[in-house]
């Protein structure tokens, strides 16, 4: 797909030069070099190798609050990510954090290995090889290695999960099979190696007979949904995330079972993305806690400031920091994230601003599991696994 | 696994202990199987998951990250970081299951030119027995991370 | 594409008796970039180094790759051809085929070629991606801060001053001269501590180029090796001084033996008390030198002048010792006296020995003897420390002198009761009874209170005891990690006096390798930061032992770590650190790494 | 122009003509062995960090090879000193080497030719050498040597493999002594120490019993890159070593032999009874002391980790004799202090810490320099002058004044530097 193609597919080509994509950008409003507009600019004016070789072509976090509000419905998200891809080709690619750690593992899952990601199930857990229902975990088992200095441990929003899965009456599949859904390596501009993760993934979950394939992380959800039938076909299986499922099952919690005030971060996955903003709400009032919403919140929440494991730099700091300021203003104790990625930005903000601001990040699982009715089966038991 | 399998293992050296350990090996004439491959940096701390990571996804059999032994780094506390550096790869390299064996962190002190060697064939003999690593690069994503 | 010539030593027949050089040299050209490639019987010959020379003129290298020997030894001298042939040295690459390929495979010759080959094309991988390289010059400021105005301070300070480099001495007490000023006589001379100090104190406050600041207070510290600023507050006011070098002469007190073996000032006093009481029998006043304030009250156990403007040198005291001393009446000798060593050293809590106390018990035991040969002295001991020449020999003249020593085990330690001091003699294998007149405590030596406040300010490390933790314990005794600082004496560990003057000239030898340089010179392989990618974290910071990297806010709210070139050391522990990717280790970055093992794993090359 | 000539390439030499090269001045820096690196580079680890010696100490020496400002000359002594402070004129004679220093890449070649074998000066004979060598694999200069008694083409003029072998053409038997006159203004001494020779006292029974050693023999052995390999064992089978026995004060602390204390045997023995737990932890180490002298920076701490951590026993005697049981195992007679009874224990191996002596060569320099010597042979530095000998313009740093550990001597060194570099205005 070449520069023109991109911008026709991605409605650039109907860019009225408005401004309101600039106006609107997170980046932006950090890093004034930054504009939207220009960098579409600058491909429609035949000089696409210009943002090639531009660090902006990685500013984009792709959150789509442009694109929300754009007047001619540009997906610029879309156009920034194939025109990644057009760069990779030319051997550019963004600053990877971590010493691109993230970006080896999802590469090397492409491969033959036979992972062992399920060691973080816990007793008292119910899962199964076969059924209806696949818990696509995603990466959290490899964020307790990468983050463990964040003091991050991401595999409770797994078993908690299950725990809620359990007491829905789900029995879930959960697969040393399952690769990393792909999305980042998307973001990066690599398509090849997305493909082959989506290829491997939907192999894995057809043959365990799953109909339904149930994220609690909204990249997975999403890369899932509406990534995966670009790349692999359409998918003989249904995606959902966790608290579109949950949302029918509010009874499960006793409504007065906590009491805190709590501020709640839309992930841009789950918000913008799969425009799902009642059902978290909806879902953490049922606990009884108190419901306090930021600044910005819904179709204009900010971003938690990173994507794809690239350009982790002062801009995602500033974004975050205003975002960490903007929670703390809500005099909550608690933000409450509903993806797992969101909450390791955060955190490391958080980190960064040492003990500035007085936060705790908490993902929805643990609320909500924090919550449950007490039942025979799938207790709450807050071991960490 | 036959014995002409030749293991492909990649090693990284630090410059003032370990590399100096295999001149000295060099200098005394202690033979080695030619299976590795040293890169040098100045400091075991240098070395990073990325590195380590990217030489397996390339089909490397082995990974060695040698350093100075505890307590005389060069630079006083790089070798630390050079044992926490390995430590999260080994638990990665378990979650992607290639078996952890693959990684090793040796100490090797520039008057050791014998415990280069020896190192080197152990580890050799060690990955010979593990046999191939499952990882070769046309089986991953083929383009190299340069960043 | 860079232009890139390979240059393949024969080293003699070491490399091309067990590796195919020529095979070797045929596969360097078919590496892309690689414009030139030849072989030489000794690359780093005069002959050799003319070739590359040559080649890089002739062929218009962009990069030079030497295939010979190690780096270790050798990487120089080629750095050096590239630079004499116009090129940055930083260009050269080293690939080592004679350590690791033909002198450990000698009897597999295709496996070594094929060695030699990879490692050959990992070399070509990573001189691609080479980059030049500065080297970053910083001025000099010739002038040198000494903090301690004691024997040790002094003695550094002019022999500085005396190489003519200014130097601004602080000293916390009203005057200079330190613990020395209390001692009557020095070992093992046996000659009066006084003259001597008096000679240094008015050699350095004749000195043009020494400036001496006393009740002086260290407030601030900022800048790095050569260019250190330093704010000291004296006679009410403050002073911004700039030095290149500073050395940390701060010395150490005793420790006052609060509650054991019934210490009281009176009838059992410490050996420092000791020197007062001896200077009285021999009725030498202690009047020279205005040392009325130096009654036994104030043995130099102020805290280091470290605070507040004007506060210097005031600073209360931490164990305050017993009122009324001095003590023992000067009028009648004592017939017999027990020293008791160790008191407060080598215990659990203070597990070192102190290393002066056995020859100052022996010093003030023969000044004993000498002013009343009928006295009886003994030295309740656990070890000897009379290592070397001089000390042994002091220990036998003690011995000669009639001093009985007794030795005793912590497991029973002497006790001192109202008459007599009673011991548990290992030797004997009895215990002994001896009536006492005096019984003397040889304490140790410990940090200075403000030893940890100055290392903080100075931003050095400082032991479990409390004194200051120099660079390497073997060959680095008087640095510190920090460039351009140094210590002396025995704020660094107890030492004998004359192993203190000799660390003073020795500190004063470290400065002067940074004060007679104009400029302090970075090496180009050092860590750099792209600030635009920097979140200011910090990791940087903290994973650096020698303070390269720091935080500077450039905009409100936005702080990025900084390197100064001048201090990195290059090692890259802070790059492997960094989670954004804004911190480069140079001459071994991500790219250039992942490169060479990308090569050692892929015949292909991107 | 200053100009300091460093006689001695040990440790404190180096220490002395880094840090003179380091102001700026010109150093001299006179070897009388074919490398410098000195004593040090003969140890194995050193106390209290046990960092690898090697790893510490051949960056200074490549450093001293690479400084604009430093000349080295090996094999080489000093026969002739006249003037004074200031204002010095030195004569040298350097050996030959029989190798153009110049042309030799330190390549070995003809090491792997030459046909004869000696014993290895600098591996204490516990290895043999050929008769073209490099002193030991780090050293500075990186050059061959012939060893003039034992090369065949010198000795009898048969063979000279080692010219037809050498590309470089660096073999030059026709090498004369050389002579060089040098103007400096001012001299260092740091020509270091030699270690007491216990054959003589056969109440040791060293060189009767053959698994009884001397403590540089000790460090030798145990050294990676020594003759075992780093593997310790006996002299007499090749066994490895179970029990150890390390006697202080051998030689020192006698008035048959030397007054003085050698000040680093109590540490030094300490280190090689750990290294031998490290290297194998069922190893048993008993350390015979008369006081135990560890006054140090971090000394006691260390002793402290060698009695707990690696078992190391310490016992308060002084060993009065050893004999051989027949089967080469040592027998070490003392006095059992706490029953005032003489004890035996066997040991398969017993280290000699033999003191710390002035070497040979020490009274003839101090006549060609004109300066004294103290009453036991050493280099005579006044207490409070420290490291000035007798003659201004004239210092003398490190173990040829008196037996110091590595921190005292480089410290030393580093004094020496900056008085030396004080003189000639």
């Amino acid at each position: 797909m070449g520069p023109e193609e991109i911008a026709r597919r991605t409605r650039a080509t109907l860019c009225l030069d408005c401004g309101k994509c600039t106006a609107s950008c997170p980046v932006t409003r950090v890093d004034r070099t930054y504009s939207p507009r220009r960098t579409v600019e600058r491909v429609l004016l035949g000089r696409p190798e210009e943002l090639i070789h531009n660090d902006h072509l990685w500013a984009c976090l792709t959150c789509g609050q442009c694109t929300l509000r754009c007047p001619s419905g540009v997906d610029y998200p879309a156009f920034v990510v194939a025109m990644r891809a057009l760069a990779r080709q030319a051997d550019v690619e963004g600053a990877y954090a971590h010493n691109a750690v993230m970006q080896q593992l999802m590469m090397i899952m492409a491969g033959p290995l036979k992972q062992q990601r399920t060691g973080w199930l816990s007793k008292g857990l119910r899962t199964a090889k076969r059924g209806e229902d696949f818990y696509f975990v995603g990466c959290l088992p490899y964020f307790d290695v990468v983050f463990a200095d964040l003091g991050v441990v991401s595999t409770t929003a797994a078993r908690d999960t299950v725990r809620l899965l359990n007491a829905m009456g789900i029995t879930p599949v959960v697969s040393d099979d399952e690769r990393c859904c792909g999305a980042d390596l998307l973001l990066n501009g690599d398509e090849e190696g997305f493909r082959r993760l989506a290829e491997l993934n939907v192999q894995t979950i057809v043959a365990s007979g799953a109909q339904r394939v149930i994220c609690s992380c909204p990249e997975c959800a999403n890369a899932l949904r509406n990534d995966y039938p670009r790349y692999v076909g359409r998918l003989p299986f249904t995606v959902v995330h966790l608290t579109e499922l949950l949302a029918d099952h509010l009874d499960l919690f006793a409504p007065d079972s906590l009491d805190e005030v709590v501020t709640y971060q839309d992930p841009c996955r789950l918000g913008r993305y799969l425009g799902r903003y009642d059902e978290p709400r909806a879902l953490l009032q049922a606990t009884g806690v108190e419901l306090v919403e930021m600044e910005r919140s819904r179709a204009n929440a900010l971003c938690c400031g990173s994507a794809g494991w690239v350009a982790c730099g002062r801009c995602a700091k500033a974004i975050q920091t205003e975002r960490l300021r903007q929670a703390q203003a809500t005099g909550a104790r608690r933000l409450i994230t509903a993806c797992p990625k969101c909450r390791i930005h955060l955190s490391c903000a958080l980190h960064d601003l040492g003990g500035e601001v007085p936060l705790e990040l908490e993902d929805i699982t643990a609320l909500l599991a924090r919550a449950l009715k007490a039942k025979g089966k799938g207790r709450v038991t807050n071991d960490e696994g | 696994m036959t014995v002409d399998f030749q293991p492909r293992i990649v090693v990284f050296a630090c410059n003032w202990c370990s590399y100096a350990g295999a001149d000295l090996a060099g200098v005394s004439r202690l033979q080695y199987p030619a299976t590795t491959r040293v890169i040098r940096v100045m400091c075991s701390g240098r070395v990073t998951p990325g590195f380590i990571l990217e030489a397996f996804r390339l089909g490397a059999d082995g990974v060695l990250v040698t350093g100075c032994h505890p307590g005389d780094c060069h630079y006083i506390s790089g070798n630390q970081n050079a044992v926490i550096t390995v430590d999260r790869t080994t638990q990665l390299l378990r979650l992607l299951g290639l078996e952890p064996g693959r990684l090793r962190l040796e100490w090797v002190s520039a008057a050791e030119g014998a415990r280069f060697a020896h190192v080197m064939s152990e580890f050799t003999e060690h990955i010979r027995k593990m046999g191939p690593t499952p990882l070769k690069p046309e089986t991953c994503n083929l383009k190299p991370v340069t960043r | 594409m860079t232009r890139i010539g390979v240059f393949i030593c024969h080293c003699g027949s070491n490399i091309a008796g067990h590796v195919d050089v020529e095979a070797v040299a045929e596969y360097a050209r078919t590496l892309p970039g690689v414009v030139f490639v030849q072989r030489n019987m000794y690359t780093c010959s005069d002959a050799g180094l003319s070739e590359i020379k040559t080649a890089i003129v002739q062929q218009g290298l962009e990069r030079v790759v030497v295939a010979a020997c190690t780096p270790r030894t050798h990487e120089p001298l080629f750095r050096q051809a590239c630079r004499e042939a116009g090129l940055n040295p930083y260009l050269f690459e080293f690939v080592n085929i004679r350590d690791q390929c033909s002198w450990v495979h000698m009897h597999e010759p295709e496996a070594a070629t094929r060695k030699a080959q990879d490692l050959v094309r990992m070399g070509v991988a990573k001189a691609r991606l080479l980059e030049p390289l500065e080297e970053q010059e910083l001025p000099v400021e010739p002038s040198a801060l000494v903090i301690g105005g004691g024997m040790i301070g002094m003695t550094a300070a002019l022999n500085l001053a005396n190489r003519g480099f200014p130097v601004k001495l602080v000293e916390r007490e009203a005057q200079l001269g330190g613990l020395l000023l209390r001692l009557d006589r020095l070992y093992p001379t046996q000659e009066e501590a006084r003259p001597l100090v008096e000679e240094r104190v008015a050699a350095v406050l004749a000195h043009p180029r020494i400036e001496v600041f006393t009740s002086a207070a260290l407030l601030e510290v900022k800048g790095f090796v050569g260019n250190y600023e330093v704010t000291v507050a004296a006679g009410g006011q403050s002073h911004t001084l700039k030095v290149g070098a500073i050395i940390v002469a701060t010395g150490a007190r005793p420790l006052q033996p609060v509650g054991l073996y019934g210490y009281d000032g009176q009838r059992v006093i410490t050996q420092l008390e000791l020197e007062e009481v001896l200077r009285g029998w021999r009725g030498v006043g202690a009047g020279r030198l205005g040392t009325g304030k130096l009654g036994v009250g104030k043995l130099g156990i102020g805290k280091l002048g470290i605070g507040k403007l004007g506060d210097g040198g005031t600073g209360e005291q931490t164990d305050n010792p017993p009122p009324n001393l001095p003590i023992y009446q000067s009028t009648n000798l004592p017939t017999r006296v027990v020293m008791i060593q160790c008191v407060g050293a080598r215990t659990p809590e203070r597990p070192y020995c102190s290393r002066i106390c056995c020859t100052t018990a022996i010093k003030n035991a023969l000044e004993i003897r000498e002013i009343s040969p009928e006295t009886e002295v003994y030295i309740l001991y656990r070890d000897t420390e009379t290592q070397g020449t001089r000390y042994e020999a002091y220990y036998t003249r003690a011995r000669q002198a009639g001093i009985q020593f007794i030795r005793y085990s912590p497991q029973r330690p002497p006790r001192v009761t109202d008459e007599r001091v009673v011991v548990y003699d290992e030797l004997l294998g009895a215990n002994l009874g001896i009536p006492y007149d005096l019984v003397v405590l040889s304490t140790p030596l410990v940090a200075q209170d403000g030893a940890q406040a100055l290392a903080q300010l100075l931003k050095v490390p400082v032991d479990e005891h409390g004194f200051f933790l120099e660079a390497h314990a073997k060959l680095r005794p008087l640095d510190f990690a920090t460039d351009g600082v140094y210590v002396a004496g025995t704020a660094r560990w107890p030492a004998h006096l004359e192993e203190t003057i000799t660390q003073a000239y020795g500190a004063a030898a470290r400065a002067a390798t940074v004060l007679s340089k104009e400029h302090v010179v970075s090496s180009g392989v050092v860590a750099q930061v792209n600030e635009a990618l920097c979140r200011g974290c910090g990791r940087c910071v903290e994973v650096c032992e020698f303070g390269a990297p720091v935080l500077v806010e450039v905009a409100p709210g936005v702080t990025v770590a900084r390197v100064n070139p001048v201090l990195c050391k290059g090692c890259g522990a802070c790059a492997s650190r960094c989670p954004t990717g804004a911190m480069t280790a140079r001459h071994f970055t991500d790219r250039q790494v992942l490169a060479m093992v990308r090569a050692a794993l892929s015949e292909e090359m991107r | 122009m200053k100009t300091v000539m460093v006689i001695g390439g040990g440790i404190a030499g180096i220490q002395t003509a880094l840090d003179l090269a380091e102001m700026g001045i010109q150093v001299h820096l006179v070897e009388r062995l074919p490398s410098i690196g000195g004593r040090m580079a003969q140890l194995d680890k050193t106390f209290p960090t046990n960092d690898c010696s090697t790893c510490i100490l051949s960056p200074k020496m490549n450093e001293c090879a690479r400084h604009p400002n430093i000349a080295i000359h090996t094999c080489a002594e000093v026969t002739a000193l006249d003037g004074t402070a200031g204002d010095f004129t030195v004569r040298l004679v350097q050996r030959p080497r029989y190798v153009d220093a110049a042309k030799c890449t330190g390549c070995g070649e003809c090491t792997q030719k030459c046909p004869v074998k000696v014993p290895d000066a600098f591996d204490m004979g516990l290895r043999q050498r050929k008769a073209i060598y490099l002193y030991f694999p780090q050293a500075i200069p990186q050059v061959m040597t012939i060893d003039p008694e034992a090369c065949l083409y010198l000795t009898k003029g048969k063979c000279g493999n080692c010219a037809k072998v050498c590309q470089a053409g660096a073999v030059d038997f026709a090498q004369q002594p050389r002579t060089l006159e040098l103007h400096v203004t001012a001299v260092v001494v740091a020509t270091g120490f030699d270690f007491f020779d216990p054959t003589g006292l056969t109440q040791f029974g060293y060189q009767e019993c053959p698994n009884v050693i001397t403590a540089l023999e000790y460090e030798r052995l145990i050294s990676a890159s020594g003759p075992t390999g780093g593997r310790l064992l006996r002299l007499s089978d090749g066994q490895p070593v179970r029990r150890i026995g390390f006697i202080q004060c051998v030689g020192s602390r006698d008035v048959r032999h030397q007054l003085f204390c050698s000040s680093v045997c109590c540490m030094h023995s300490s280190k090689q009874a750990v290294l031998a737990a490290e290297h194998d932890s069922q190893v048993e180490s008993f350390v015979f002391f008369t006081d135990f002298r560890a006054s140090g920076k971090g000394f006691r701490e260390y002793v402290a980790r060698a009695e707990q951590e690696y078992g190391v026993r310490y016992i308060r005697s002084r060993v009065a004799r050893i004999t051989d049981d027949g089967a080469h195992n040592p027998v070490i007679r003392y006095e059992d202090m706490a029953t005032s009874r003489p004890a035996q224990m066997t040991v398969d191996m017993a280290v000699l810490a033999t003191s710390l002596m002035p070497r040979p060569g020490t009274a003839e320099l101090a006549r060609v320099l004109g300066i004294e010597l103290d009453s036991y042979g050493f280099v005579k530095t006044e207490p409070f002058s420290p490291v000035a000998t007798s003659r201004p313009g004239i210092f003398a740093a490190g173990c040829c004044a008196g037996p110091f550990d590595i921190p005292e001597s480089v410290t030393q060194a580093s004094a020496a530097a900056a008085r030396a570099a004080r003189v000639g205005g």
